[in-house]
């Protein structure tokens, strides 16, 4: 065991780039495919029957196939297409797919927006039949139900799923190390592991670093629970 | 296919067994011996479409193996943990165009090299080149965890080129084809047979001066050991004496390349 | 170029190995976990809580390099200080099923215990009123309602799984996205091959989830589902 | 069905009229043609046994279901009703139902009090986004129509964590707080226990002597005897007897309802 | 509290005998000293408001509720208890507990029937795998049973699909397939309509003249009045007053029984 190694000020500073880039890319890919997932939720339970196939179908293949392969189909799948390769010099969008971060921020936008829009169109069925009626009743147009009612009480519901799913957001950018460039936390650690020859400890200290991030992020989304879900939770009086 | 190097000296053995000995261990089956191959570094290292490995290095690995009589056997391992797979004796020996460098040293054994061919850097044929300054702001992919690596971090990056490790030369290609480098550093002949000559190296070709400093580049391509298999060492180092003298080394060095790769 | 697709399909039936053995795995150390968790003592519970919530903390990326580099070395450490001559051979499909049988029976546990806890303790309450000891209790009562509860727990567990296999091609297993990988980079065609392991990975999870919702048809006997 | 047995004394008073009501699941025919109507200050109590269609009349006039065939005249204008391609009514002018709802308070059997907001959340909800009351002005409101029903100290509570009976007198705040016309009342006592009913009857009873009108679906006989001024029993989805209370459950004509009433063992 | 007051005639007809049953949960004193007995064929009724600790005896009877305090003798043999380290009792031998346990059939509150078992599979259970009665015994047994709370062609549905009053059914056949000693049942009648609750209640009354011995905890005065032969009004943890129905319900001595009748409006 050689630690001194890993606590090295150079060596440090590597993780603390890696530790920039996770986070970077974890809070962009986040809010990037929240935006996304809202439109797919309103999508999956609109009453287009178009719109919810589309959906559906891209839900289910995001979700049915692993994240590596969607990073390397964006990240150098679609460099092979001729048709991208013409315009991605100088045609916007398609410029940004020269960029080692834009690949995989869209690979995980993408993903992560398949799996949260599933999440909250589920929370949006099963919205208490009882309370839409209410707010019919009320006389509330669908969508002012759908704006006052609904959304706030199945993003509310939905906020245990989603925290999951943030986590595991967390540990899905440790592919990023799989693209040329992005040195991640994950990245950091092989670097350093194939300069010192140190998996054990290059590769322990990052599980460390991941660790506390999820605690943090845990206690993050404990502390907007309670806020949020406080009429979920059990009676205090 | 790699059936160039017959292997003369077993193979009467082998009938020599009566079928009512088999289930009995044999003592004349010979050991195996594991060998590291990063298959993505043709012509010395790749694989056929159907999964064979193949190539230059595995060639040679066969022949040494004959002489020693074990059998290979190889494993696959990416470039940048060959040696921490080495440490934790995921095989014993790494045949895979490892150049003998004095970091390596510190860490794992060498054998006396086997072959030894300097590197270059490839970009657009048309680029001026006078010196590396001139290569500013030019986006160069390179094998993580290799020599070149270490050289262009070294020389390159200060000079203002852009650095990007790849984890197999093979996908350095895949990205000059596809426009989002600009060239690489990589062996010569390597860079040749892997895509000089390939459709997508049109257009591309070497500039600056043939690199060979021994500081990066070290002495030339030897088998690694894990340190302290001294007598293991000693039976390759005799191996590759005999395949030189005994023309197998002419052999297969043919069935690749039309001129000497052994160097000097 | 066929014998690429030929090749990448060898790999599926290693992904379909690999995932199945893991699940095996997962399943033992669930079900083990589990128990653990909700037997009320200190050192069962402390230590399965330390499993999921570490596994459950750290990317399985990293959890494979980490047991796949360092845990080899640690144990050839270990023999060779024992004195032993024979090294620890791990081979990249045990340790992929190691590895990824590790990391799920940490959900697998959770996903257990919540099963048992989701059950009404009524239900229980009943058995208990009528005589019933806890071995027969849980037998006739408990388990079988536990499989209802734990089935869409353990499905999603399962699909995060096979997925996950993907993830042993970069600890060097020649299964699906290996050679998807190789073949891509040899043939410089990354869109072709990724594309065609991706489908292959639909069709494994498709299939799953076919089989899965027919056992959990099964098992919802006697549930009322509310109608919408 | 006779409709001279409501309690109608102009047809300028009549607040709520509905006629001719059908309504089918399916093939199961719930409602087959009742017809009922309101005046300023009436209670009427819906009275049957379950799986009658009590619940479902209800919601056919606020249109929460939508019935097959039927008229729903609110304050002398007319919903106007198309039939769908099912062959069930929908509103024509989606505006004009949301407006004629807001003047049909309901309080449902099971509440339904939306669970993410506090009980004045819940009671200023409607005010506020759908009459555009100011605010200040509807948490007045609210927190007068609490008092009436003897809630104090609970508005910044969530419904999950009240009791039933605070529940209930939630919603019962809730509907009076829009000022509707016509209140529809679902069951407003199952599931309580006997002193909570009484709790909850006795506030009705209240709004009854203040006029407001009301239409109880009901299990409470003492309540149907005591509270409202007419009764209807619906039966198979017919209304098999109707009139004055005391009248009708002293005295019941048809047989079912005499059957109904004496299932109890009070 | 006065146990004489209880409808015991000699010592030797105890069947069952509940004594000074203290039960907190925390600091919450729910059970302050709770004493009574039945003999064979006493049905005894226990009222009192939400709260009063009504069920928390019943539970406590079966050791379904640990108490703090307090002796059970059914049929003259004692349920040996100790107290575990939290100060609760518990059984002595899990297999005395488990023997008295089968002796003391219970209707819960509700139903917990088991899920994922069909009606006859729910009923012959325990008699089968507890009682280690031969099948189709245990399957005629439960066939009578069914038919005895006029339940037909239901055997194989499951509990979820069917209305409340049929699972209530089912759970009191459940109960006497056992032929129990003594039946507890825990408001066997919240939940239903009017309508079947006069038919449950009616099986209950052919069980009592058949001469089981009950202890029913319910709302329903009609019931305590004209089935039970000896009630019991709890309050806040104690018996607040007992005696016979018919003299209690008519003349309450205690204030606080007086309120709790008045309650309704009925
Ligand atoms: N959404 C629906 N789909 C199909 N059938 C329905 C639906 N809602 C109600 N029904 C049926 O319509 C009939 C009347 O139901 P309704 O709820 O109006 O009865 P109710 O008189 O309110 O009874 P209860 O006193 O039990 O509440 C019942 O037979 C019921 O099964
Ligand atoms: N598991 C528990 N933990 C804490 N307190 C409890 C528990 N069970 C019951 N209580 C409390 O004990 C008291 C008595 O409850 P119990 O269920 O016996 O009332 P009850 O008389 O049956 O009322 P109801 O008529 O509403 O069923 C209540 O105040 C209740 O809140
Ligand atoms: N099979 C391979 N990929 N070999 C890479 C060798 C690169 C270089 N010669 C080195 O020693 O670092
Ligand atoms: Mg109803
Ligand atoms: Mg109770």
């Amino acid at each position: 065991m050689k630690w001194s190694i890993i606590f090295e000020p150079a060596t440090l500073a590597m993780y603390a780039e890696g530790v920039a880039t996770t986070v970077t890319l974890l809070a962009s890919s986040l809010l990037v495919g929240g935006v996304l997932a809202l439109a797919f939720a309103l999508a999956l339970t609109s009453n287009v029957a178009v719109l919810r196939w589309l959906v559906g179908a891209y839900t289910y293949v995001i979700r049915g196939t692993p994240l590596l392969i969607q990073v390397y189909l964006i990240y150098y799948g679609i460099a092979q297409l001729e048709w991208v390769q013409e315009r991605w010099n100088d045609v916007w969008p398609w410029t940004h797919f020269k960029e080692p971060f834009f690949c995989a921020l869209l690979a995980f936008s993408l993903n992560t927006a398949g799996y949260t829009a599933e999440m909250i169109a589920g929370a949006i069925r099963d919205t208490h039949a009882g309370e839409i009626e209410a707010a019919q009743a009320m006389g509330m147009s669908r969508w002012q139900a759908m704006r006052r009612i609904i959304l706030p009480s199945a993003l509310r519901r939905t906020l245990p799923a989603y925290s999951n799913e943030v986590v595991m957001m967390l540990h899905s950018t440790s592919l990023a190390s799989t693209v040329p460039a992005m040195l991640d936390i994950t990245a950091a650690a092989s670097r350093i592991y194939s300069d010192y020859y140190l998996p054990f400890e290059a590769y322990m200290f990052a599980a460390a670093i991941y660790l506390v991030i999820t605690f943090a992020l845990v206690g993050l989304f404990r502390l907007t629970e309670r806020r949020f879900l406080a009429h979920l939770a059990p009676r205090s009086h | 296919g790699c059936g160039k190097t017959e292997a003369p000296a077993p193979a009467p053995q082998e009938p020599a067994a009566t079928p009512a000995a088999a289930p009995a261990p044999a003592p004349a089956e010979m050991p195996e011996l594991k060998v590291a191959i990063d298959p993505t570094y043709e012509p010395f290292t790749f694989k056929t479409a159907d999964g064979k490995p193949t190539g230059f290095d595995v060639d040679i690995a066969e022949a040494l193996c004959a002489e020693i009589k074990r059998k290979c056997v190889y494993v696959e391992q990416v470039w940048d943990s060959m040696i921490p797979g080495l440490q934790a004796k995921k095989y014993d020996a790494i045949i895979s165009s490892m150049s003998i460098t004095e970091e390596r040293l510190k860490v794992v054994d060498f054998t006396d090299k086997y072959y030894n061919t300097p590197s270059r850097i490839v970009v657009k044929a048309d680029t001026p080149f006078t010196d590396l300054a001139s290569l500013k702001g030019k986006k160069i992919g390179v094998l993580k965890g290799s020599t070149q690596e270490k050289y262009s971090m070294g020389e390159l990056a200060p000079a203002g080129v852009s650095v990007v490790p790849y984890e197999a030369q093979d996908q350095v290609y895949l990205d000059i084809k596809s426009g989002r480098l600009d060239g690489t550093v990589a062996d010569s002949v390597e860079v040749t047979g892997g895509f000089l000559s390939k459709p997508e190296g049109a257009g591309y070709g070497f500039v600056g001066p043939v690199l060979n400093d021994k500081k990066y580049y070290g002495i030339g391509a030897g088998v690694a050991l894990r340190q302290g298999e001294a007598q293991l060492k000693e039976e390759l180092n005799a191996a590759i004496k005999a395949i030189r003298a005994n023309g197998t080394y002419d052999t297969v060095s043919k069935k690749y390349f039309d001129f000497d790769v052994y160097g000097d | 170029m066929s014998g690429y697709y030929a090749s990448i399909l060898q790999g599926a039936l290693l992904t379909v190995g690999v995932s199945l053995s893991a699940l095996l795995l997962a399943v033992l150390l669930g079900l083990i976990g589990a128990a653990a968790k909700l037997s009320g003592r200190k050192l069962p519970v402390a230590l399965a809580t330390v499993y999921t919530t570490v596994v459950r903390g750290v990317p399985e990326l990293v959890l494979m390099l980490l047991i796949f580099y360092g845990g080899t070395i640690g144990m050839n450490n270990l023999l060779e200080w024992m004195g032993s001559k024979s090294t620890f051979d791990i081979n990249p499909f045990l340790a992929g099923v190691l590895t990824i049988g590790f990391i799920y029976g940490a959900y697998m546990t959770e996903t257990f215990r919540g099963a048992i806890l989701a059950i009404p303790k009524g239900q229980m309450e009943a058995a208990w009123a009528f005589g019933m000891g806890p071995v027969r209790t849980f037998l006739r009562i408990t388990a079988p309602q536990m499989v209802r509860y734990a089935l869409p727990g353990f499905t999603n567990n399962w699909l995060v799984l096979i997925k996950a296999t993907a993830l042993i091609s970069l600890i060097g297993l020649h299964e699906m996205t290996y050679l998807a990988k190789q073949a891509s980079a040899a043939t410089r065609e990354p869109f072709t091959f990724f594309l065609f392991a991706a489908a292959l990975f639909l069709v494994y999870t498709s299939v799953s989830l076919w089989a899965l919702r027919r056992l959990e048809r099964r098992y919802s006997i006697g549930v009322r589902r509310a109608a919408t | 069905m006779n409709p001279d047995a409501a309690p109608s004394s102009s047809p300028s008073a009549c607040l709520l009229k509905v006629e001719g009501i059908h309504k089918r699941f399916g093939n199961n025919e719930v409602l087959k043609g009742v017809s009922l109507q309101a005046n300023a200050g009436d209670v009427i109590s819906l009275i049957g046994s379950s799986g009658s269609g009590k619940s479902t009349l209800l919601r056919c006039i606020n249109l929460l279901e939508k019935p097959n065939e039927g008229r729903i005249v609110l304050s002398g204008e007319e919903l106007q009703l198309k039939a769908d391609r099912h062959g069930e009514l929908q509103a024509v002018h989606a505006a004009q139902l949301q407006r004629l709802r807001t003047k049909l308070a309901m309080v449902f059997q099971h509440f339904n009090l939306w669970a993410h907001m506090t009980v004045l959340q819940n009671i200023i909800e409607a005010p506020v986004h759908v009459l555009g009351v100011p605010r200040d002005e509807a948490v007045a409101t609210a927190r007068r129509y609490l008092e009436r029903v003897g809630l104090r100290d609970v508005e910044d509570r969530y419904p999950s964590h009240m009791s039933g009976g605070q529940q209930q007198r939630v919603a019962i705040a809730r509907a009076l707080a829009v000022e509707p016309a016509v209140m529809l009342f679902d069951e407003p006592t199952s599931a309580l226990d006997p002193e909570l009913v009484g709790e909850v009857l006795r506030v009705m009873k209240l709004l009854a002597e203040e006029g407001r009108t009301m239409l109880v679906v009901t299990h409470e006989m003492g309540f149907a005897r005591e509270v409202s001024n007419h009764l209807i029993f619906l039966h198979k989805g017919c209304i098999e007897e109707q009139g004055v209370p005391a009248e009708v459950l002293a005295r019941p004509k048809s047989e079912r309802l005499a059957q109904f009433l004496s299932g109890n063992l009070k």
